[in-house]
């Protein structure tokens, strides 16, 4: 089983790194791209009862693996 | 988008009084709008007006012949360095957003105090910091720590200045509040000054930097229903997120175009953003400014006049230009890819008037809301403590029985053990300037030719040589020792930053201090502050290091109470020769190893153990008075040094401070880090001579102040031992350099350490602590 | 089969007959940080630095370029990712091929690496901390024109100071430039032994610098041009530039 | 329409995030995870036509976005 963490930077927050990646993708001449978001991804390959880990998982997003204050997370699942 | 009333709720959650609500009302003649109202909440705050503390910073020194820009006039104070050469430095605070999130909260703390001074026209050359955790022990701490490291080193190392230097103690009082104090230095030719004036009618103003987002607003701590349909995050705003390489841009651009003399009037925007920077300026120039807020670039659709004045998004300056000038503003921060915008122009009013979407949002004396604020003469009551803590008896506590021990912990103690784990990330050779490298009692940079900001292209000294400078500095602040004597402990700050500078061979330029304690309505811990800063402006005049400028940040408490009070003093020295540049380590087997000083205070000889690391290491004491501080005794200390140091006697010179006598021997022995896990070490013999009616742990571990230990070669002890005859110091040899352990022997007891060991627990104890 | 790089290296512009004196080129791309530390060692060495910018794409005046460390473009992304597209880069990569020497030094190196003109990238380094300190080098191959005057046996003590600077290169890549001689500089201890504790940021084979097939681009992880002066700790740098001029002077 | 760009460390290359994290949370007590990978996230917010801006964002992704030498990547469309 598999949880697939994305975690962004908060819409208010800066994104610097973002800003970078666009102004590169427009001075190579890409075209049509509005905005971008650059995020951490977290692959964590699991073991057990998915119903047991869920709230363990979300807890360890809050704690630990995201940064509450200036990040927002989400978790898809796969089995 | 309709302003909400002004209320007494909202007033209070402006934090200003009742009393200031209605100074506001006198001095504007009418009720002031939301806009307005937030704008003089920031501009009576503490940090922009010093309404509690400005009474206080009045008694310190301030001026000698060579200070160029004297403190408060300007971002940050400017010395005279010799040869058309200056410096200017200062250090502030981020403890609160540091506490909040460690890493941006410290980024951008180092980010603001570059701006102050890269505003000032100088080149920014190092950095250094100064930091204050709860117990190493305690995770939450440890996140704190860690944090706050990463994000100073990572400010520091994107933009490309070295940060040559620091310290860092861990007491619980800081628990849950850490200070995070940064120091910049930059250096500049005298005629570079720039000023922070809205100067000459019909200028143009420019905003440069990027765009303006909701970034710190929860610092006004507002939160009013209907002033936007955005969320009530967003409302609070947003945390600061520091953007290194924009300000390296920043100040490129702003570098290269002071050069051109377009510049009328320079102001980063720091806290309060775009509000201080236009209503200061205008003060400064007494002038007026007018401002129109649909031509500040903005992060986000639907920002409101309020938001946009208050948002403290970083990396953002003020620029005034001489009219007809504009195409070099634009030419230059387009080469440096940079968004700028024109946004208003000086008037004569000596308005501060502010434009949205063509109506008037603010309207208000410039100078009134900058130098008007109210002045508050608070109460100060010693506190009660302070009896108890006095009244501690030192012979209550036995004498140590195992001294090898006591070093040994003291050693592995994280706020004496060594701080390689911080600096090793910070990057501290960038810019080939850094001659001393953390781990010496004091930082030594040199400044050449390419430290210098650009001339212009028609300067008649632009090909002239520079001749290269030498600068020392150090930061210093026992909190412990203030907390147990505000008086004595703010002028052992001082001393104990001069001593620091004296032992790398550096006569003192200047000061200048962060002023980190609680609340001033509590009258115990004002009292702390006034006597604090009593103590840091006699040593100052004392050591001919004015004041140049500083930080006030009050509030610093947790829940179980206020954090003691804690100045920290960065000293900035100048060194005339690059031979006499002396760092702490012993380096010659067989060198004479002198003390310089008293071992003990025959007067008292429990004196140094009061308020030590000692005391709270072994019996977990916070007590007692803390050591002395004779000023004069010092400086002569200090002048003394720097003779044999200019005489090329001395081969290593080191300061006894925390841990007393036994850890600045040990440290002179094994603090000499060569290369990646490769320290040099190198051993001592030690006899000190018994005091009758002292005790070993006051001989080994006393803090008294004014101590120096140096190393010579001993064809100079004579030269060494007569002079000091003359002056009537007490110097006494002490031992010799040499061999594979550390050897202390007093009277007819011996003890023994390993170096290998001692090395260990001292380096690696802070890294082990965060291997976690 | 190792040939020495005097065989190898196609002609420079300081073939074509100018003085001793060489004139060096620095790239300055926005965030470039350790640009004035090269030229204030090229000039330590008596030699001629000049500023690139990086949306300048002349290069053939000068006799050899090095890229400088920092961050550019703030290093967001990746070290070095964005600022191989700069007009610069193109140059620098004719420049390159024609056999013009280049020295990449810290986000030059990653740069280098990005831009596909040496082999391999940089990775966080494993601690997944900044590391600031002075490491020894030890010289793999005293046979190029990056290394030829450096004493045999004799270690480099030189500055780091990185948060990526693990090199990685897959095996076969590994093995290949070993056998071409491509390994310039591994970290050591002080008394010379390459080994774990010596590597700052855990590279692979403990690479701390690299040369192309060719042999006239180089680019390392420490900086040596931080290292040229006795009085800010070091100047054991100095014997990378002067085995470069060396080289150079053969060659003219 | 968004393109979601998920990079991760190829399996021979290092990830000594991947590591940290999971020994943080086998130290905080998280149990039941085998391994974990720790990767880049970019969310790109595009205008166009997706059959024309398909092949632009792969090779933005090949060229930029992603090292081919250390690094997979991957794209989800999303309207
Ligand atoms: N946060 C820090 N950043 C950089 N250098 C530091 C830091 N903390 C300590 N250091 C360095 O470690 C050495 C020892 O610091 P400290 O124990 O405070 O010295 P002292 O007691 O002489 O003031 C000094 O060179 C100091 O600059
Ligand atoms: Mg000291």
């Amino acid at each position: 089983m598999k949880a697939k963490i994305i975690i962004t930077p908060k819409k208010a927050v800066l994104d610097p790194q973002g800003k970078a990646v666009l102004n590169a993708l427009e001075h190579m001449g890409y075209e049509g791209v509005q905005d971008v978001h650059v995020g951490r991804f977290l692959e964590l390959e699991l073991d057990g009862d998915r119903a047991a880990l869920e709230p363990k998982i979300e807890e360890a997003c809050h704690r630990l693996l995201s940064n509450p204050v200036i990040e927002d997370y989400r978790i898809e699942w796969e089995d | 988008m309709s302003e909400p009333k002004i209320t007494p709720e909202l007033i209070r959650q402006h934090n200003l009084t009742d009393e200031e609500y209605q100074l506001i009302l006198e001095q504007i003649g009418r009720e002031p709008n939301m806009t307005e109202l937030g704008i003089f909440s920031v501009m009576w705050s503490e940090h922009c007006s010093y309404k509690n503390t400005r009474p206080l910073l009045k008694g310190f020194p301030t001026r000698t012949p060579k200070v160029l820009v004297p403190a408060g006039e300007e971002n940050a104070g400017i010395i005279d360095i010799g040869d058309g050469l200056a410096v200017a430095f200062k250090i502030e605070s981020h403890n609160h957003p540091s506490a909040v999130e460690p890493f941006q909260g410290a980024t951008t703390g180092v980010g603001g105090i570059i701006r102050d001074i890269f505003t000032m026209g100088a080149r920014p050359i190092c950095a250094v910091n100064s930091l204050r955790f709860g117990k190493l022990d305690s995770a939450e701490v440890r996140r704190l720590f860690r944090g706050v490291v990463a994000g100073i080193g990572h400010y520091g190392n994107c933009f490309g200045i070295p940060t040559v230097a620091g310290e860092v103690y861990f007491d619980e009082c800081y628990e849950g509040n850490p200070l995070v104090n940064a120091f910049c230095l930059g250096v500049l030719r005298h005629e570079q000054i720039a000023r922070g004036a809205a100067k000459g009618v019909g200028n143009p103003v420019f905003y440069v930097g990027p765009a303006t987002g909701r970034d710190g607003l929860a610092g006004a701590a507002f939160a009013s229903q209907d002033l936007t349909e955005e969320s009530a995050e967003q409302q609070r705003g947003a945390v600061q997120v520091g953007d290194p390489f924009m300000e390296k841009l920043c100040m490129e651009a702003c570098l290269e175009l002071l050069a051109t003399g377009a510049v009328a009037g320079i102001q980063d925007m720091g806290a309060a953003g775009l509000t201080c920077s236009t209503c200061e300026t205008a003060a400064r120039g007494g002038t007026g400014i007018e401002i129109e807020l649909d031509k500040v670039p903005q992060r986000g659709p639907g920002m409101s006049p309020y938001e946009i004045m208050l948002s403290e998004s970083q990396e953002r300056m003020l620029i005034i230009v001489h009219k007809g000038r504009e195409d070099e503003v634009k030419r230059i921060f387009d080469k440096w890819d940079l968004p700028w915008a024109e946004i208003g122009h000086v008037t004569d009013t000596g308005q501060m008037v502010v434009k949205h979407h063509g109506e008037i949002v603010a309207d208000l004396p410039a100078a009134k809301l900058a130098d008007e604020a109210p002045i508050y003469h608070r109460e100060a009551a010693e506190p009660a403590y302070l009896k108890e803590t006095r009244a501690f008896d030192l012979n209550s506590i036995p004498d140590t029985e195992d001294p090898v021990t006591d070093l040994n912990a003291l050693m592995a103690w994280p706020t004496i053990a060594s701080k390689n784990w911080v600096y090793r990330q910070y990057d501290y050779t960038v810019r080939n300037g850094t001659i001393v490298h953390p781990g010496s009692d004091a930082a030594v940079v040199r400044v050449k030719a390419d430290s210098l900001p650009l001339l212009p292209d028609d300067a008649p000294n632009r090909n002239e040589p520079v001749s290269e400078k030498y600068l020392a500095m150090s930061v210093d602040g026992n909190g412990s020792y203030v907390y147990l004597d505000p008086y004595e402990g703010g002028k052992i700050a001082v001393a104990e930053a001069a001593r620091n500078l004296a032992c790398s061979g550096a006569v003192p330029l200047g000061t200048t201090d962060n002023l980190n304690f609680g609340n001033p309505h509590n009258p115990e811990l004002f009292w702390q502050l006034k006597e604090a800063v009593r103590g840091l402006a006699d040593a100052c005049s004392h050591f001919e290091a004015p004041v140049t400028g500083g930080n006030v940040s009050l509030y610093n408490q947790n829940p179980k109470g206020a954090i003691d009070p804690t100045p920290t003093v960065a000293m900035v020295g100048l060194i005339e020769d690059p031979a006499h540049i002396t760092t702490q380590w012993f380096k010659n087997e067989g060198d004479l190893i002198l003390l310089l000083g008293d071992p003990v205070d025959k007067g008292d000889v429990f004196q140094g153990l009061g308020g030590s690391a000692y005391l709270k290491v072994k019996h977990q004491l916070k007590k007692g008075l803390p050591p002395r501080c004779d000023l004069s005794k010092e400086k002569s200390l200090h002048d003394a040094l720097r003779g044999w140091i200019a005489q090329g006697v001395v081969h290593s010179a080191h300061d006894c401070s925390e841990g007393g006598l036994a850890v600045a021997l040990a440290e002179s022995c094994i603090s000499r880090e060569k290369a990646r896990h490769t320290s040099e070490l190198i051993g001592a013999d030690i006899h000190l001579k018994e005091v009758p009616g002292s005790r070993l742990d006051a001989l080994l571990f006393g803090e008294i102040q004014g101590r120096i230990v140096i190393s010579i070669s001993p064809v100079y002890l004579g030269k060494v031992l007569g002079q000091a005859e003359i002056l009537g110091l007490p110097v006494e040899q002490i031992g010799t350099v040499g061999g594979q352990r550390l050897s202390i022997k007093v009277g007819e007891r011996s003890f023994e350490w390993g170096l290998e060991s001692l090395h260990d627990s001292w380096f690696n104890t802070i890294d082990r602590m965060m291997q976690d | 089969m190792s040939t020495t790089a005097t065989d190898t290296a196609p002609a420079t512009p300081a073939e074509t007959g100018q003085g001793s004196k060489f004139s060096f080129g620095v790239l300055q791309f926005p965030g470039s940080n350790s640009d004035q530390d090269c030229v204030n060692a090229i000039e330590v060495l008596g030699h001629e630095a000049h500023y690139v910018w990086h949306k300048d794409d002349q290069l053939g005046h000068l006799d050899a370029v090095l890229v400088p460390g920092g961050f550019s473009y703030g290093d967001y992304l990746r070290a070095g990712a964005i600022a191989r597209f700069s007009p610069v880069m193109q140059s620098l990569a004719e420049f390159a091929n024609n056999g013009g020497w280049v020295l990449g030094i810290c986000n030059g190196f990653q740069i280098l690496c990005e831009a596909g003109l040496l082999p391999g990238a940089l990775i966080r380094n494993r601690s997944l901390q900044f590391r600031s300190e002075f490491v020894h080098l030890a010289t793999v191959n005293h046979g190029t024109p990056f290394t030829r005057a450096i004493p045999e046996g004799a270690l480099m003590r030189v500055p780091v100071a990185h948060g990526e600077g693990c090199y990685f290169a897959d095996e076969t890549t590994l093995s290949e430039m070993e056998a071409n001689g491509q390994i310039l500089w591994q970290y050591a201890t002080a008394d010379g032994k390459v080994e774990d504790h010596a590597n700052p940021n855990g590279s692979v084979r403990h690479i701390a610098g690299i040369c192309n097939a060719n042999k006239n681009v180089a680019a390392l992880m420490p900086h040596p041009e931080r290292a040229c002066q006795g009085l800010i700790g070091s100047d054991d740098g100095q014997w990378i530039f002067r085995s470069l001029i060396e080289h150079m002077s053969a060659k003219a």
